[in-house]
């Protein structure tokens, strides 16, 4: 197969446009680029079979340009970074091809250039920035051992000193690192390393994987910033994939979407893009209420949330003068003046004041490792804060886990981030769902659950399965289905769409309004994706 | 899926992490390892009435042929009968020596567990620093000196493998505990208004001794290793209950004699023994595999 | 919480463990020494024959109770809480099976178990190592499959075993290794030669049981080294494919190889145990096995506390070298 | 690879090397003394000898039992036993002179005999030698052969008398004492054991080896082969092991290990003829052992020939009496004709009667016992494989069991036990403290308990008898004793088998008897002085 694939590939020939993308390469700059076209790729699903990530995607990346690809998470984004680089799993399948023009050279085919040309092009023409830098280099050798070594790749021995010492010099990595291991790195050292690491050898395509996942905003615009220079003053091809809307729009010179294995907006401006992006909420189809307050909160500027809410009241929604959410008193779960530490006591957050109000949807907005878990754990009383106290309709509750009466904890509902974590292995998703009637005396039966089941958007035939027998989408949803089926008072939501594909996150989202609009409990929802929190909840509290 | 168009990617095999996958995939099965965990049974079957057989010193040292198979030892004994019969007693020796080893860590591992869980670490401390020091005893040595003081027998023999051995699930149930605690599924049970005795027996429990169960049947080939060493030492099984290391200590003189059979093949059948019991626990592996 | 404060007060985690294991020590030995001492007060234990060895069974009957009416019966706390007072003096004893003062018998004997470890553990690393970084660079080729299943085989054959296939290979086939002892009997004297043709065989075997462990860890270790993101992302630099698996999946897996050479010292203390008895070897190794053939309790009792040090010390060193050669370890949370 | 190996092999390797050469330099074990450039300038093959012997004998001190029979090359004795039993004068000028009451020994000691250290040999020496043997504090085993001694006493210089309590016929036997110099009686280690032999301590590691060199200022021949290392290995499989490979010209080894030594023209095997018997213990109080109906099947229907051709392929002799026939108190009357069929039929008579599963009862008694051996003691674990298989035949259950001996001792009152025991030279030593009732259950001795009056008396008569015919006598009434009480099965004697390097030296082959205790001193390397180098 591979063999009659490859074949007709090279029937296709070589693209016959060689003119520049929208906008036209920097005058007396380079020309050609990279352009993608009707690019698939199918990974194999370790049963045998495979599974389609990219269906058709067409795109390009013109010499000079900053082109960002943008799509939720596991849209398939990093995919489409391996089938350039060659690192797609044993197994998989691909079609289409992704063109890379240097200066008059004959085109070659980044996807499937044949085992010899790839040995000729990996490291020379694509610069690969890993997501997480420290990562990706080998933790046992130095940061001089990783320089010398790609030098050698390029020139001669006898010029990879001269070689690494400029190309530190450039990136402005200290020559007192390149005896440091990349443990030993800060996070902005490493974005360094990795930089001179990727570009030593002067490639002309550039591909960037989630380059602001994790920093905060000041050090995320910055790298935004490194990359547009990149594309801009030093003329390279320059391909981010992100779900950052906010980097799209401050670095993109154009904005592809990729959405079910499909690209799109190639052809559409950058605001375009972005506004249609942000306005992609209304297909969470939220209950009427919330939709009417979802207007005011999406044209609210940005920086208006960024406010410490141990400082001043965070969020001023749309009723923020009334629902002042920082006091702990009134009606509401709240959070005290809290202080807190995870593992042995490394401090987390100080002084954190929040509050949960009934029939309201709150929003925590704050990047990773910022504490959002160990808060909301703590809401749910299951963490212990070190100072504070978490106030449950405006009386402290004391304890945590079993020292809190059970009529209590049934108040409060959490879903964890990783549903895989979130159910009993060993159950089926039935027995699982059935729990919380199960311990207050109640047996539940198979209308129960497959009413459960319903109530998510999952068909009643799961209620059988075992957790390693259905897809992390259906999982998320069934542990929804079980913290609802508590009837709390109160629901924390963590990162309840980070992984997971668009149409879950969509069924998720409809499923706590629904629950909400005939309940009436309140919500906070933890993420890190501020669109979602923009578009869905009624106060916002940025970290 | 649409079927035209889709091609493998030439040259994607050769890279170096091209096999990474496969291997991952295919762990732990396999028909060879049933075969061998099949070989466990029956020595268990075959080994059990072989064990009396007359001395008949005419038939002493008999190469191995189809009516002996292994050949015959020093006392004209059929050596693949008494090789099944010490198989037996070396497998039994390492069964009961795991399982009363397993015992003893689940008891101390589960109470520190526990008490780890409940605040009280000073408890979970000190059984854990006693864990430490019984694992820096050198086993063997230990092993020794226990059957040297309590003369040759199978009970020390069982004694001196199973106090040596406890700690591995002593750790093993308390960490599995520990991390239990905090697994999402146990909060979900405790924030739905679960009691300690619900999680205990509804989930705990059961996570646990997969676990167990699992280290156990590992800890078997181990624990038949030590004995076999005792016995080979003069410290472990009288003849009388020869087990495979006692066959093979006879045999020492006679590989110098020029008969290698008393000596090498019960050496093999020890070490296919000790692979078989090792393969099936590798295929009790992923049934255990709770999470992750 | 301000117990464990006490109980743990800042310092540098290193020396803090250090200090630990150290205090531990003491402690641990005690313990050991009067278990022991406890044991022997409870089991078919004789002094008297165990100091008279094989005498015993020559002996007159009439002088043989003679002696065990005069060896009064002391408790265990006393015998014990004697011998440490006598060892911490300098004098522990004299050994019966080896006619000599203990202390003389260990320094006698020390060097060479020392030695046959340190050659074998040499080896059996480097082996295991190449055979390990030649499998785990080439998962599911057959190399792959044909390491795996050996190093499991030898994994399960016991030490002993392959002494005596080896010591029939070479006995019967070879006939030019020696295949006992340490120095050629003929001649007082130690000769290097000597000494290293005799060492061949315990150890080749030595070090090919201990070998089996360090090659499934390298395998393992290099194996998940080359499924991670680093070797992806130094092929994409362009590295050559050889130089990536030396520099960037067999040397990543060295690194928990160092680090867990001390935890390994029972094993190997147990396989030189086997060897040294196989191979007629002297060292302590066997000289315990000798002790506790013919209770020789002083020889005994200070070869165990001896190895309960070695082990304790190995595995400080482990944790050491663990701490020292990654600094990642360090920088994790709690 | 290539980076490893440049940077690190070497010091890898040197690091192997390093710790083999750790472990050499610094070897303590060899002794001060020990002469390495002597042992490289004598190295001419013949004049050398390496003897593999088994374990270490407990002492080098011929008071805690070293050469007990006077065959010691470092010790000597007043007289010491030939390979005809007969004792020879060595230490002393002639044999000693017995007064006419048989109390007194008499003894003059040769002239110009020094001991290695250059002291000269005095009567003062004998006596302090003697006494040593005597204290209590010693445990002596030696002790045990001087019961009768009252005391010893330096008449002059040369002239040592013995006085005797009551008259012993085989005192002289027990002469053959080693003599140490009177300070030097209390030696433990063999570097401190000073004596007068023919060979001098030259290097000692403690359960590894002992060299031993002539000495120059021997007062009788100088011994053709000047240098004999002994080397101390426990272990039957080692030993061939170290014989096969070339390092040691001549060992100790169990028949069945002789296999390809025997088919092979560079060794030469030693079968030596011994006093050394195997018997079935048979407890009295037990309610099988104990019964004379079974004690007579088995004595009767136990084939001595069968088992010493299985269990002892081949290296024994049929043994029915702990005295053997070498020696002039042997009488025949232990003899009997194996019957396996009469042995059956004296069964049945008795009311033994075969049961269900083939074994015999009577009155709900099953005609079956557990028959103990030392753990690890292979041969013999085959005699108890091969009594097992013969008394099924005749329908009783033998059901062997290898122990350690602590665990043996507490259960000798009641279990049947293969012994293991005798010497060819002193009738008294071989059966008083067996049979003697006094000795029942003392530490070995009489391990089943048996108590005749009869016996009594015929070993107390045998002791103290003077005159040949008197001792014979008593010990023929002893041998009617046991054949008729049946206390112990005797099955057979063992040969002891040595392999040595053949075609290079001569003399080794006398037809000696030995006794239980063998290694050092017996074997071929009994008469080592007398050794002569092939061809030479």
């Amino acid at each position: 197969m591979s063999g009659q694939g490859y074949a007709e590939g090279r029937d296709l020939g070589p693209p016959a446009s060689r003119t520049a993308g929208p906008g036209g390469p920097p005058e007396g700059g380079p020309t050609g680029g990279l352009r993608v076209s009707g690019l698939g790729v199918a990974l194999p699903d370790g049963r045998g079979g495979h599974q389609t990530v990219l269906e058709l995607v067409d795109l390009r990346v013109p010499r000079g340009r900053l082109v960002v690809l943008l799509g939720p998470s596991g849209a398939g984004k990093s995919t489409l970074l391996a089938a350039l680089l060659g690192l797609l799993p044993t197994g998989s399948l691909v079609r289409g091809h992704g063109w890379w023009e240097a200066d008059g050279a004959e085109p070659v085919d980044l996807v499937d250039p044949g085992a010899a040309a790839r040995e000729r092009l990996r490291g020379r023409v694509a610069a690969w920035l890993p997501q997480a830098p420290v990562g990706a280099m080998t933790p046992v050798l130095t940061v001089g051992h990783h320089l010398t070594e790609k030098a050698r790749v390029h020139v001669p021995a006898s010029r990879v000193p001269a070689v690494v010492g400029e190309v530190m010099r450039r990136h402005d990595v200290d020559p007192a690192w390149r005896r440091r291991l990349p443990s030993q790195l800060s996070g902005g050292q490493a974005q360094r390393v990795s930089n001179a690491l990727a570009l030593l050898g002067d490639p002309g395509l550039v591909l960037a994987d989630e380059p602001t996942t994790g920093l905060d905003r000041p050090r995320a615009r910055a790298a935004a910033d490194g990359l547009a220079a990149l594309a801009h003053d030093e003329g390279r091809a320059v391909l981010v994939v992100t779900h950052d809307l906010r980097l799209a729009e401050e670095a993109a010179d154009a904005v592809i979407e990729l959405d079910g294995g499909r690209s799109r907006g190639a052809d559409v401006p950058v605001g375009e893009v972005i506004a249609r992006a942000r306005g992609a909420s209304h297909r969470m189809a939220p209950h009427a209420t919330t939709g009417q307050r979802l207007q005011a909160a999406a044209v609210r500027p940005p920086a208006a949330a960024a406010q410490r809410p141990d400082t001043t009241p965070a969020g001023p929604g749309l009723q923020a003068s009334a629902e002042d959410p920082g006091t702990g008193e009134g009606p509401g779960l709240g959070a005290v003046d809290l202080t807190l530490r995870r593992g042995r006591g490394t401090l987390v957050r100080s002084g954190v004041t929040l509050q949960v109000r009934p029939d309201r949807t709150t929003g925590l907005m704050a990047p990773s490792g910022a504490g959002k878990t160990t808060l909301l754990r703590t809401l749910a009383l299951l963490h212990r804060p070190s100072e504070g106290q978490v106030r449950l309709d405006g009386r402290p509750v004391r304890g945590t886990g079993y020292a809190v009466p059970a009529a209590v904890r049934r108040r409060i509902a959490f879903v964890p981030q990783d549903p895989r974590q979130g159910v009993d292995p060993r159950w089926t998703l039935g027995r699982s769902l059935l729990e919380p009637s199960r311990l207050v005396g109640r047996t539940g039966d198979d209308t129960e659950v497959a009413r459960m089941l319903d109530r998510v958007g999952l068909a009643p035939e799961l209620a059988s399965r075992r957790p390693d027998e259905v897809s992390g989408g259906q999982l998320q949803r069934a542990v929804l289905a079980r913290a609802l089926a508590l009837d709390a008072d109160y629901l924390l939501l963590d990162e309840p769409t980070s992984m997971v594909d668009a149409a879950t996150a969509r069924a998720v989202v409809r499923a706590v309004h629904e629950h909400q609009h005939a309940t009436g409990c309140g919500v906070l929802v933890a993420s890190h994706d501020e669109e979602l929190l923009r578009t869905w909840c009624d106060v916002v509290v940025e970290w | 899926m649409t079927a035209e168009g889709w091609r493998e990617v030439a040259g994607a095999r050769s890279r170096p992490w091209a096999g990474t996958r496969r291997v991952v995939r295919r762990a732990g099965s396999g028909p060879w390892w049933i075969a061998l965990g099949g070989l466990v049974v029956l020595v268990l079957l075959l080994g059990a009435g072989a064990a009396d057989q007359r001395a008949d010193f005419s038939q002493a040292f008999l190469p191995p042929s189809a009516e002996h198979p292994f050949g015959t030892d020093q006392a004209g004994r059929d050596l693949l009968t008494r090789s099944l019969a010490g198989a037996r007693v070396s497998l039994l020796v390492g069964l009961v020596a795991a399982l009363v080893s397993s015992v003893v860590g689940v008891v101390v591992g589960g109470l520190a567990g526990s008490l780890a869980s409940r605040g009280r670490g000073v408890v979970d401390g000190a059984l854990m620093r006693l864990v430490d020091a019984v694992n820096a005893l050198p086993h063997l040595v230990l092993g020794i000196v226990i059957v040297a003081l309590l003369g040759p027998s199978l009970g020390s023999v069982i004694l001196s493998v199973a106090l040596t051995h406890w700690t591995t699930t002593a750790r093993l149930v308390r960490a599995e505990l520990l991390a239990l605690q905090g697994a999402g599924f146990v909060e979900a049970a405790v924030g739905a208004g679960a009691g300690r005795w619900w999680v205990l027996s509804r989930h705990l429990l059961a996570h646990v001794l997969g676990r167990v169960v699992l280290a156990t049947v590992l800890m078997v080939p181990h624990a038949i290793m030590h004995e076999s060493a005792l016995s080979f030492l003069g410290l472990g099984l009288p003849d009388d209950q020869a087990s495979l290391g006692t066959i093979i200590e006879q045999s020492r003189t006679a590989v110098l004699a020029g008969h290698w059979w008393p000596a090498v093949l019960p050496g093999l059948l020890l070490v296919a023994l000790s692979l078989a019991v090792f393969a099936l626990g590798e295929r009790l592996r992923p049934a255990s595999r709770g999470r992750s | 919480m301000r117990l464990r404060e006490r109980l743990h007060p800042a310092r540098s985690p290193l020396t803090g463990l250090v200090v630990g294991r150290l205090l531990l020590l003491p402690v641990l030995v005690a313990a050991v020494t009067l278990v022991m001492f406890a044991l022997a007060q409870r089991t078919p234990f004789d002094p008297v024959l165990a100091s008279l060895g094989e005498r015993a069974l020559t002996m007159d009957g009439p002088t043989l109770e003679a002696m065990r009416a005069r060896v009064g019966d002391t408790g265990a706390v006393q015998q014990w809480a004697a011998w440490w007072g006598n060892a911490l003096q300098g004098d522990l004893g004299a050994s019966s099976s080896q006619r000599a003062p203990v202390a003389t018998v260990i320094a006698q004997r020390l060097p060479w178990t020392l030695g046959l470890m340190s050659a074998a553990l040499v080896l059996a690393v480097l082996g295991g190592v190449l055979v390990g970084g030649l499998a785990g660079t080439r998962p599911g080729s057959w190399a792959d499959r044909l390491a795996g299943g050996g190093l499991l085989s030898l994994q399960a054959a016991p030490p002993f075993w392959l002494g005596l296939v080896a010591v029939w290979v070479s006995a019967v086939w070879l006939g030019w290794l020696p295949t006992g002892g340490a120095t050629s009997p003929g001649s007082g004297a130690v000769r290097p030669l000597d000494v290293l043709s005799h060492a061949v065989l315990p150890v080749l075997v030595l070090a090919l049981s201990q070998l089996p462990w360090f090659g499934l860890v390298v395998r393992d270790a290099t194996r998940d080294a080359l499924a991670g993101v680093p070797v992806r992302a130094g092929w994409a630099r362009g590295i050559a494919t050889s130089r990536l698996l030396r520099q960037h999946a067999v040397r990543p897996a060295l690194l928990p190889l160092v680090t867990v050479l001390g935890v390994r010292v029972p094993e190997l203390i147990t396989g030189a145990v086997l060897v040294e008895t196989v191979f007629s070897w002297p060292g302590v190794a066997s000289a315990t096995v000798d002790s506790a053939l013919r209770l020789d309790f002083p020889l005994l009792a200070a070869l165990t506390v001896l190895t309960t040090v070695l082990v304790v010390l190995g595995n400080l060193a482990a944790d050491v070298a663990y701490r020292v050669v990654d600094p990642r370890v360090g920088q994790r949370d709690g | 690879m290539r980076t490893l190996r440049n940077r690190y092999a070497a010091p890898l390797s040197s690091a192997v090397v390093a710790g083999l050469l750790l472990a050499g330099c610094t070897d303590p074990t060899t002794t001060p003394s020990g002469d390495d450039e002597g042992a490289a300038a004598t190295s001419s093959g013949a004049t050398e000898v390496v003897v593999a012997t088994g374990g270490e004998p407990d002492s080098f001190n011929p008071v805690l039992g070293y050469a007990r029979w006077g065959d010691g090359k470092i010790v000597e004795g007043l007289v010491r036993l030939g390979a005809d039993l007969e004792p020879e004068p060595v230490l002393a000028q002639e044999l000693p002179e017995v007064s006419a009451n048989g109390l007194t020994y008499t003894v003059t000691l040769r002239d110009g005999v020094t001991f290695h250290d250059g002291q000269e040999l005095t009567a003062q020496d004998v006596v302090a030698t003697y006494e040593a043997a005597l204290d209590p504090e010693n445990g002596s085993p030696v002790a045990a052969d001087l019961t009768a001694l009252e005391s010893v006493e330096a008449v002059d210089e040369r002239t040592v008398r013995f006085t005797l309590a009551h008259p012993q016929s085989a005192f002289v036997t027990t002469t053959t004492l080693g003599i140490l110099p009177a300070g030097q009686v209390d030696a433990t280690s063999p570097e401190d054991v000073v004596g007068t032999g023919p060979y001098q301590v030259d290097g000692y590691r403690a359960g590894e080896r002992l060299a031993l060199t002539a000495n120059p200022d021997y007062w009788g021949e100088q011994p053709e082969v000047t240098r004999a290392t002994f080397l101390f290995v426990d272990d039957d499989a080692a030993r061939a092991a170290r014989l096969a490979s070339g390092e040691v010209d001549a060992a100790l080894l169990p028949a069945q290990a002789l296999g390809r030594f025997e088919d092979d023209g560079a060794y030469d095997v030693v079968r030596r003829d011994t006093a050394d018997f195997r018997a079935l213990v048979m407890p009295e109080e037990g309610e099988v052992t104990g019964d004379p109906a079974i004690r007579a099947a088995l004595h009767q229907g136990l084939d001595r020939q069968a088992l010493v051709d299985g269990a002892l392929a081949g290296a024994g002799r049929p043994a029915y009496g702990p005295i053997p026939p070498e020696a002039p108190e042997y009488s025949d009357v232990v003899e009997v004709e194996v019957d396996p069929g009469a042995a059956q039929q004296g069964l049945e008579e008795a009311g033994w009667v075969e049961g269900a599963d083939g074994v015999r009862e009577k009155d709900g008694q099953r005609a079956a016992f557990t028959l103990m051996y030392p753990a690890g003691d292979t041969l013999r674990q085959n005699v108890a494989l091969d009594v097992q298989a013969q008394a099924a035949e005749l329908g009783i259950e033998v059901e062997p069991e290898g122990l350690s001996w602590e665990a043996i001792e507490p259960r000798m009152a009641s279990d049947a036990l293969v012994y293991g025991s005798g010497n060819p030279y002193n009738a008294d030593l071989s059966t008083y403290p067996l049979f003697h009732s006094s000795r029942a259950f003392q530490g070995f001795d009489n391990p089943g308990g048996y108590d005749s009056a009869e016996m009594d008396a015929a070993l107390e008569a045998g002791r103290a008898a003077q005159e040949e015919s008197e001792r014979v006598e008593a010990y023929a009434t002893v041998q009617e004793q046991l054949a008729q009480d049946l206390p112990w099965v005797f099955l057979a004697y063992v040969e002891h088998d040595y392999v040595i390097e053949s075609d290079t030296w001569e003399g080794y082959d006398v037809p000696l008897v030995e006794p239980h205790e063998h290694g050092l001193q017996g074997g071929p390397w009994w008469n080592l002085p007398s050794w002569t180098i092939a061809g030479g």
